[in-house]
């Protein structure tokens, strides 16, 4: 087992075809950019190394301040060996949010794919399932719950 | 007056309300022993009367896809069996209402009719518990039945009489048969909880699987009746372990005395066990069960 | 090696020991020095800061103020929405919050001993006569 | 039973085998499962959503209440977080209590489970016993913090209580009888014939299956998985109080039952050792209401596995986003699979062989059948739900 300097050293090297920006925000994790078409190559590229497991798929929204600018999703892909994390992060835009699925390589990764579906209205095409996950089963279509839009339905009462 | 008798013995003594009662009775029992065991307090002596009074004022829910007839009709036909057995056993520690040759095999099959009503019963109601629970309630009939019934003849086949009467008459005057034929005992005791679908052997029952097996769609009446089937049951079943094996009983004294010391038995051992699967049921039955039972018999026709 | 029935000396000895269960409503075990049952508050040392209302994740209390400069306070305590997870005894600075350990049987079968009123006897009569009295100006037809 | 032969057993969303909602369907032939499908969520709260609307601490209590069973580990992670977007670290002697509480959080949760376990396979002598033995532990929560469930023992930046001298001792004391008790137990579980025939060599995971699906926790450690986040990368006092790794090389259910028990004694030295060796600072540090802007990644080895928080502030009073993932949702995979093949009467000791916990990872999964595809005829829940309202009109 390399120690943590080691792993994330390892997973740097794994990952620079395809990096645009890089950090370390802490000095157990390693913290990559990437760009949405790339990811599915990279998260191939980890666990094909057998780099640690996948821990979890976080989502964030990004709304833009600036009308003229769309907002984002922001997914971020959390690596875990041992004692250290890799986060792969991808950006998609509001009118194309769509992203490879990893499903292929890591099976158990639809779970946390389908969290995304339903919560951010992000899709990942040739994923195996998307049936309702956390929501009920008649959830509008089109509202996404962990969006910042988002803020409630109105209550029933209200009238 | 000759028609007198024979209504008593069927509706008050040892028939009907005599058996009722001391099928709730022991049922309480049994329930307090195990929570005793358990550590813990058990239920009032009241409690098996209220359940089935509460039971019995429920509505009974009929569902839709079953023969409605036979759903009736099986609680019925397996209370009423279990009731009829008692009138050859002796009840109590007295002389059976009704005796003649081959008694013992009559008794036996009665007492196999409730859990065949049981079976049928889960087949009947569509459900998929009550299914499995039939399927299994079935499977197991076919692997404790046949030990079971080895190890009841063992007693009659020293007594040289298939009379339960004279089976009984000839314990009381002789070793008590659980020194003379262990095995017997055992395989007729641990026999009796396969019938009873106690635990261990309550696979077809099983509550985490199946919720109730057979019995998931029965609610009201017909759960009352199966229930106060398997209590009278468990107070015959005692009753004929207890004269055959334990001396025979002669006085009500030497009834209560002898059924309850096997229902502490019972419930022993209902506690110290992990639940069987149903495969592993079949396979202690046939593969131990059922070849030691034969080694007994083996052994006594010999002697 | 393999045994059958390993619990056997343990579940006979059972038999003749007493339950362990406790008979709840007849037999009262004292709660710990800690426990946190509900939340005691005292008026004399609050200054009115509100943290504890801020920090209050459930919404259990409101302080209502009648007069700051006096000292006057009147908390209005929900203990069907407490969590009791005494935050509030924490961020209170002057210690006038505390949480009980001998009152925690707080069921009740209707709602109005859920809402309990501390501070000053007066104050609190303050608070609940305008109420009161608004109330029975004002008889709701809808509410019925 | 439809024309294609099968047979579904549903278990769920109500069942005797589960204590909380959660929806499985078993295609069985005779008794044996071909295949197992599930749906979970019917615990669903939106708590990652509600907590974008409270202030820091409120979103602590918050994550709290996400499980009644391992609270404290929630709160742990999310405090160790926000301290560190905080710069601030809690004193030595709150974190050993975080440990403290952590452990005998672990032993109440790991009683519990196999008192459950051994109910699932209708050995309840097992569950009554451990049960009973369990409320020894509880009383020792409650006698420190003040409740059974939610203890409440984190605040940002420290803790609320300190150990005394006379809980030390109580808890010194109910911990020998626990180790007592649990030597006990584990001489029961691997020796009680009846009780092996239900989980020896049933549900066996090798350990590359345990890698692969990403199992965590007691049970990847069952399948000689060496995963546990206290070693991995110590968290609040586990630097200063190092645990030992407890793994089983069967990966059966049998072994998932003495990784727990064995890891118990690991808790109770460690208590020990945190008791003899409180280190003497304050509690408390001062955090600010407002958490400066960042991001942390925060994990804790809660009773059931590895809790992954990812905390992410925007420099106000309240969080921008917290994900919180659960133990129990990487494991689910792992009893799918194992399940086929297996008798139906084994899948309540298989599924709760995991610890699952469904308020916990509130979510729901589908799992492909033998031959690896999502089959027509296995009824879904909508069919069920259909099936249920026409039959009963």
């Amino acid at each position: 087992m390399l120690d943590n300097y080691q792993s994330l050293e390892y997973a740097r090297e794994l990952l620079k075809p395809w990096v645009l920006s890089e950090s370390t925000p802490a000095p157990e994790r390693l913290d990559v950019e990437l760009s949405a078409e790339n990811l599915v190559a990279a998260v191939t590229a980890l666990h094909q190394a057998g780099w640690g497991y996948l821990s979890a798929i976080t989502g964030i929204d990004r709304p833009s301040s600036d009308p003229e600018q769309e907002g984002r999703i922001e997914v971020m892909y959390h690596f875990c060996w041992g004692g250290v994390v890799t986060t792969l992060r991808v950006f998609v835009p509001y009118s194309n949010p769509v992203i490879g699925t990893v499903c292929i390589e890591i099976p158990s990764a639809s779970l946390y794919e389908r969290e995304m579906i339903e919560l951010y209205g992000v899709q990942f095409p040739g994923t195996p399932s998307t049936d309702h996950l956390l929501l009920p089963d008649d959830w509008p279509a089109d509202v996404f719950p962990m969006r910042k839009s988002f803020t409630g339905f109105d209550s029933p009462d209200a009238d | 007056m000759n028609n007198i008798l024979p209504i008593v013995a069927l509706i008050i003594f040892p028939g009907g309300l005599f058996l009722l009662t001391s099928g709730l009775a022991y049922e309480w029992v049994d329930r307090k022993l195990i929570a005793r065991f358990q550590n813990r307090f058990g239920p009032r002596w009241f409690q098996p009367l209220a359940d089935t009074v509460k039971l019995l004022a429920k509505e009974e829910i009929i569902p839709q896809g079953v023969n409605a007839f036979l759903f009736i009709l099986l609680p019925v036909m397996g209370l009423a069996a279990a009731l009829t057995a008692a009138l050859y056993v002796p009840m109590a520690g007295l002389a059976p209402s009704f005796s003649f040759r081959g008694d013992l095999v009559v008794t036996l099959y009665l007492l196999s009719v409730l859990t065949l009503c049981l079976g049928l019963a889960g087949a009947n109601s569509a459900d998929r518990f009550s299914l499995i629970g039939a399927t299994r309630t079935l499977t197991q009939v076919f692997s404790y039945e046949a030990p079971f019934m080895l190890a009841m003849l063992g007693p009659a086949i020293v007594t040289g009489s298939w009379q339960i009467n004279e089976v009984n008459a000839y314990a009381q005057s002789n070793l008590w048969l659980i020194i003379a034929q262990p095995i017997g005992f055992l395989v007729a005791l641990v026999g009796l909880m396969g019938k009873l679908e106690l635990p261990p052997f309550d696979a077809p029952e099983a509550e985490t699987e199946i919720v109730s097996g057979a019995l998931t769609e029965y609610s009201g009446r017909g759960y009352a009746l199966f229930r106060l089937g398997k209590n009278v049951e468990l107070v015959i079943g005692l009753t004929l372990v207890a004269a055959f094996y334990l001396g025979g009983l002669a006085s009500p004294l030497d009834f209560l005395w002898k059924t309850l010391a096997l229902l502490l038995v019972l419930a022993l051992l209902q506690t110290l066990f992990a639940r069987l699967r149903i495969d592993q049921t079949v396979g202690l039955w046939w593969r131990i069960g059922a070849l030691l039972a034969l080694v007994q018999l083996l052994v006594l026709i010999v002697l | 090696m393999m045994k059958i029935g390993a619990m056997f000396s343990e579940v006979f000895r059972s038999l003749f020991n007493k339950p362990t269960t406790h008979t709840y409503p007849v037999e009262k075990i004292p709660a710990p020095d800690h426990y946190r049952g509900k939340l005691v508050y005292n008026p004399e040392t609050c200054t009115g800061c509100m943290l504890c209302v801020k920090d209050c994740p459930a919404e259990a209390l409101e302080l209502i103020t009648i007069d700051r400069k006096a000292k006057k306070f009147v908390m209005r305590y929900h203990t069907d929405r407490c969590i009791f997870c005494s935050q509030c005894v924490e961020n209170c600075r002057f210690s006038c919050l505390q949480m009980s350990n001998d009152q925690w049987e707080l069921a009740a079968l209707n709602k109005e001993p859920f809402t309990i009123y501390y501070g000053k006897e007066e104050d609190v009569r303050f608070i609940l006569e305008p109420a009161a009295a608004e109330e029975a100006e004002q008889p709701c037809p809808e509410s019925a | 039973m439809d024309k294609q032969e099968k047979f579904i057993v549903p278990i769920g969303p109500q069942h005797p085998a589960l204590k909380e909602p959660g929806h499985f369907e078993f295609t069985v032939d005779g008794e044996v499962v071909t295949s197992a499908t599930a749906r979970l969520g019917y615990v669903h709260r939106g708590i990652e959503k509600a907590v974008e609307n409270r202030n820091w601490t409120q979103a602590m209590y918050m994550l709290e209440r996400i499980c009644g069973i391992c609270s404290h580990v929630h709160a742990t992670a999310y405090c160790l977080g926000v301290e560190k977007l905080a710069g601030v670290e809690a004193p030595p002697r709150a974190q050993a209590i975080r440990v403290l509480i952590a452990e005998l959080e672990r032993i109440h949760s790991h009683m519990l489970w196999w008192g459950v376990a051994a109910h699932e396979g209708g050995f309840d002598i097992l569950f009554m016993y451990t049960w009973r033995d369990r409320e020894t532990v509880m009383e020792l929560l409650e006698m420190i913090s003040g409740n059974r469930v939610h203890y409440s023992a984190n605040l940002i930046g420290g803790v609320k209580f300190d150990i005394d001298q006379k809980q030390a001792d109580a808890i010194r004391k109910g911990i020998d009888y626990l180790e007592e008790r649990t030597r006990h137990y584990l001489e029961i579980i691997t020796t009680d014939e009846t009780f092996l025939g239900r989980t020896r060599n049933i549900g066996v995971m090798t350990s590359d299956q345990a890698k692969s699906l990403g199992a965590v926790g007691p049970t990847a450690r069952a399948s000689d998985v060496h995963r546990d986040v206290r070693i991995d990368h110590p968290y609040a006092g586990y630097d200063r109080f190092p645990v030992q790794i407890v793994t089983e090389k069967e990966g059966d259910l049998e072994a998932r039952f003495i990784v727990r028990l064995k890891e118990l004694f690991e808790s109770y030295r460690l208590i020990r050792e945190v008791l003899d060796n409180l280190p003497d600072s304050e509690l408390t540090v001062k955090v600010p209401r407002k958490i400066p802007a960042g991001q942390v990644i925060s994990r804790v080895e809660a009773p059931r596995g590895e809790l992954f928080y990812y905390i992410e502030s925007n420099g106000s009073d309240q969080p921008e986003r917290i994900k919180v993932r659960t133990p129990t949702l990487p494991n689910w995979g792992t009893v799918l699979s194992t399940a086929v093949g297996l008798k139906l009467a084994d899948m309540p000791m298989l599924l709760v062989g995991i610890d699952p916990c469904f308020s916990c990872n509130d979510r729901l999964v589908y799992v492909k059948d033998q031959n690896q595809s999502l089959t027509e005829k296995t009824w879904s829940w909508d069919d069920l739900r259909n099936h249920g309202i026409e039959r009963y009109k």
